[in-house]
């Protein structure tokens, strides 16, 4: 019937509205809901979501130690050209050559967080920091070696 | 001279300047415009003659509807930033010539009558008397004319959803 | 200045009237003649409320008569 | 009935001092400016406020903090974004009608210091309390629409013509469902002077008295006065999203500000409206023979009864505005003629049916 649809058509509609006017309503009068951060004020207190994505880190151990191979998979997975792993050829105790990173250079102003690389990485070398406070006066201080100088890799590491 | 006295000759220069360019200008936006403020002028001299409900009709009327209905149709079928062309010397010269004439010769008339002495008793003029006056069958009742206006008035709307239904001949 | 009265607006009804005549026969664009129509039907109004309030005060005529052509 | 500030003393006060002293021509000319500068002082006060409530009230109804860095919590906010206006240079771009575009924001605050004639804010507290005055509203309301087209013809946009246009649309098939609501409480008081309206409610709110139909009207009316004032969810005529910023897309500084005030003290009107025909005006809320509970509701200013309801009013409209997705210009006149206005129709029936039976309370 025209009626019967012209009645429940209203119905649903006042309905759909008085149920998002109750979620506004819930909100308003519910303060302890806001998520604004008020940012430079609590600098100290700040709470960062944990899977906020700051920057590209390589984890060292304490005794300079890191876990990557060089193997450059990260390279290949980022979409912007974001790495690039400079090896060279080290020799080990048995005498052979083997591959090593050399440097591993980043560069902050391309990368858009993606998470590819770490997500490429076969040995769990890097990982996203939360750190956000990016600023410099130069962009070449936003190109960065993530190995520390003679930081060795990790002991059965392959 | 009275307060009064000042706002009616305000008033008044309102509506026959608004009118004058409404008639003259080339623009026939700002035409529209410039009828509107007429029409609120006399709207105005409404308010003066301390007839409210009519002042408020002319402007719910004038306002709201026709001078909306006149910029709609110009918007959409003139080209409303071009000016319009300038009549011919001859038809102006004529139309002024004919207007003026009449209006001589009615002022001429206006001037040689005289019109009785007001009445003393005041009518009440409020919106509920008016509206008995509007279904009244009497004397001075107005159930006949306004019978017919409402004919009217269905006859339009017959006609606006006539036009509405005619928009797709070919479909089933 | 006179006081203003019954005169005055005759006066400016008839020279609305006629303002709306020019307009009428100058202009060649229908949306302006209807302007200038609409100029004369107020005129029109105009009168009646003048007389109304000015000579027949003891008839409500003028309002009601007003309000018809208005509908 | 004793009330602690009684407005009419006051203005009666102001209104003898003023006639003894100076002849009456001058009286009165002393009174009109007297009322001018309390209406300009209004406007300006209700800006302030009006602006800073719908930002913090969206600001909290999206889970944000709002404005908080000028003045305690904000508050200053509005008067720095003012003073900014103020300064910011008054542009007229080539290429617009220069006297229409620089007449239509006074036309549009003009229509908008007009509607405050017949508004009573308070007991006995009323600039001109005209014996049509809700006609006389709804009369004045109405030239707003051509305050928008005349901006949005002027300034020689598309943007601002589309949005002037969809506006014109909008705000005249939307007059007709507030036209009808508002005519449910005239034909229930029978009469169109507010202070009549507001005297038939001492003994009931028009919304408690009139049974379900006057509640129909009275959503009615908010939904129609909200699409008239060109808020979200109608704000087809700025439309930011589509048209940047609609028919006020070429107005900046002082001329931008003028539509913007009159904006917002159109809310405040159409709202001061609603709370006069539908809630009671200044009237306290009165409950049937409980004359304790009356005595204390009487104790309360009447201006405060008025500016509470009106901008409790307010509250809502933008309650709507910050929940409601944007309609579509169809959706926008379906919504009218398909559901408003047929319902509205029906509703001022019943109501005359009501009103001839004298069912109401």
């Amino acid at each position: 019937m025209f009626l019967t649809r012209y009645f429940s058509e209203i119905a649903e509609a006042v309905g759909s509205l008085l149920k998002g006017m109750r979620m506004t309503g819930y909100y308003f009068t519910h303060h302890k809901e806001i998520i604004t951060q008020q940012y430079p004020d609590n600098r100290a207190t700040l709470v960062l979501p944990e899977r906020f994505r700051g920057e590209v880190v390589m984890t060292h151990t304490d005794n300079n130690e890191h876990r990557c191979t060089g193997c450059t998979a990260c390279e290949l997975a980022c979409p912007n050209g974001t790495i690039k792993v400079v090896t060279k050829f080290e020799v080990n105790a048995e005498g052979k050559k083997k591959k090593a990173v050399d440097k591993f250079v980043y560069h902050l102003e391309l990368c858009t967080m993606c998470n590819l690389c770490i997500e490429a990485c076969p040995t769990d070398a890097i990982r996203m920091a939360q750190t956000f406070e990016h600023s410099v006066y130069d962009r070449s201080q936003l190109t960065r070696i993530l190995n520390k100088p003679d930081s060795k890799l990790q002991e059965g590491v392959e | 001279m009275k307060g009064e006295t000042i706002v009616f000759y305000l008033l008044a220069a309102l509506t026959l300047v608004s009118a004058a360019m409404a008639v003259g200008t080339r623009r026939i936006f700002r035409s529209a415009v410039y009828l509107l403020s007429s029409l609120i002028g006399i709207a105005g001299l409404y308010f003066w003659m301390r007839f409210e409900f009519a002042a408020a009709v002319q402007i719910v009327v004038y306002a709201g509807g026709i001078a909306v209905l006149i910029i709609f149709s110009v918007f959409l079928t003139q080209r409303a930033g071009d000016d319009m062309p300038t009549p011919p010397m001859l038809r102006t010269i004529a139309a002024a010539g004919a207007a003026l004439l009449g209006m001589g010769l009615v002022m001429l008339q206006l001037v040689a009558h005289p019109f009785p002495t007001p009445a003393v008793a005041e009518v009440d003029r409020s919106v509920s008397a008016i509206g008995r006056r509007m279904l009244a069958t009497g004397d001075d009742g107005f159930a006949l004319p306004f019978e017919v206006v409402s004919l009217l008035l269905l006859a339009a709307m017959i006609g606006c959803i006539v036009i509405a239904m005619r928009a797709k001949p070919n479909q089933p | 200045m006179m006081e203003p009265g019954l005169y005055h607006m005759l006066f400016i009804g008839a020279a609305l009237f006629f303002i709306g005549i020019y307009g009428f026969l100058t202009r060649r664009n229908l949306i302006t003649m209807l302007m200038s129509l609409e100029l004369i039907l107020n005129s029109v109004c105009l009168n009646f409320i003048a007389f109304n309030r000015y000579v027949w005060t003891d008839r409500a005529t003028g309002p009601s008569m007003s309000a018809v052509p208005r509908i | 009935m004793q009330h602690m500030w009684n407005f009419a003393q006051l203005t009666d006060l102001i209104h003898g001092w003023l006639y003894e002293t100076f002849p009456p021509a001058w009286a009165l000319a002393f009174e009109m400016i007297i009322v001018g500068i309390a209406v300009i002082g209004l406007f300006a006060g209700l800006g302030l406020v009006l602006v800073l409530m719908e930002r913090k009230v969206s600001a909290f109804m999206q889970i944000r903090l709002g404005p908080n860095r000028v003045g305690p919590k904000g508050l200053m906010q509005s008067l720095a974004d003012t003073l900014k206006l103020l300064v910011k240079e008054g542009m007229t771009p080539d290429g617009v009608d220069r006297f229409l575009f620089n007449l239509a924001p006074f036309i549009a605050m003009i229509a908008a210091m007009l509607l405050m004639a017949p508004i009573a804010f308070a007991k006995d507290f009323q600039i001109w309390d005209l014996n049509i005055g809700v006609l006389y509203v709804t009369a004045i309301s109405s030239l707003n629409v051509i305050a928008i087209l005349m901006a949005g013809w002027s300034s020689n946009n598309k943007y601002s013509l589309l949005g002037a246009m969809r506006s014109g649309a909008q705000i005249v098939s939307y007059e007709l469902s507030a036209g009808l609501s508002i005519l449910t409480v005239v034909v229930l008081t029978g009469s169109l002077q507010i202070s009549d309206i507001v005297t038939a409610q001492s003994n009931g709110w028009w919304i408690f008295k009139g049974h379900i139909p006057v509640l129909i009207a009275f959503v009615i009316y908010m939904i129609a006065v909200t699409a008239e004032t060109n808020r979200a969810p109608f704000d087809m005529a700025e439309a930011e999203s589509e048209l940047t910023g609609g028919f006020h897309t070429e107005y900046s500084g002082m001329k931008f500000a003028l539509f913007f005030l009159a904006e917002y003290i159109n809310v405040f009107i159409v709202c001061a409206i609603g709370a006069t025909l539908f809630l009671g005006g200044w009237m306290p809320l009165h409950i049937g023979e409980w004359t304790a509970f009356n005595g204390i509701m009487d104790w309360i200013p009447s201006s405060v009864w008025f500016f509470g309801k009106t901008f409790f009013l307010i509250f809502l409209m933008m309650w709507f505005r910050w929940t409601f997705p944007r309609l579509r210009i169809d959706q926008l006149l379906n919504l009218e003629w398909r559901y408003l206005l047929p319902i509205g129709m029906v509703n001022i029936l019943l109501v005359t049916v009501i009103a001839i039976l004298k069912w109401h309370f």
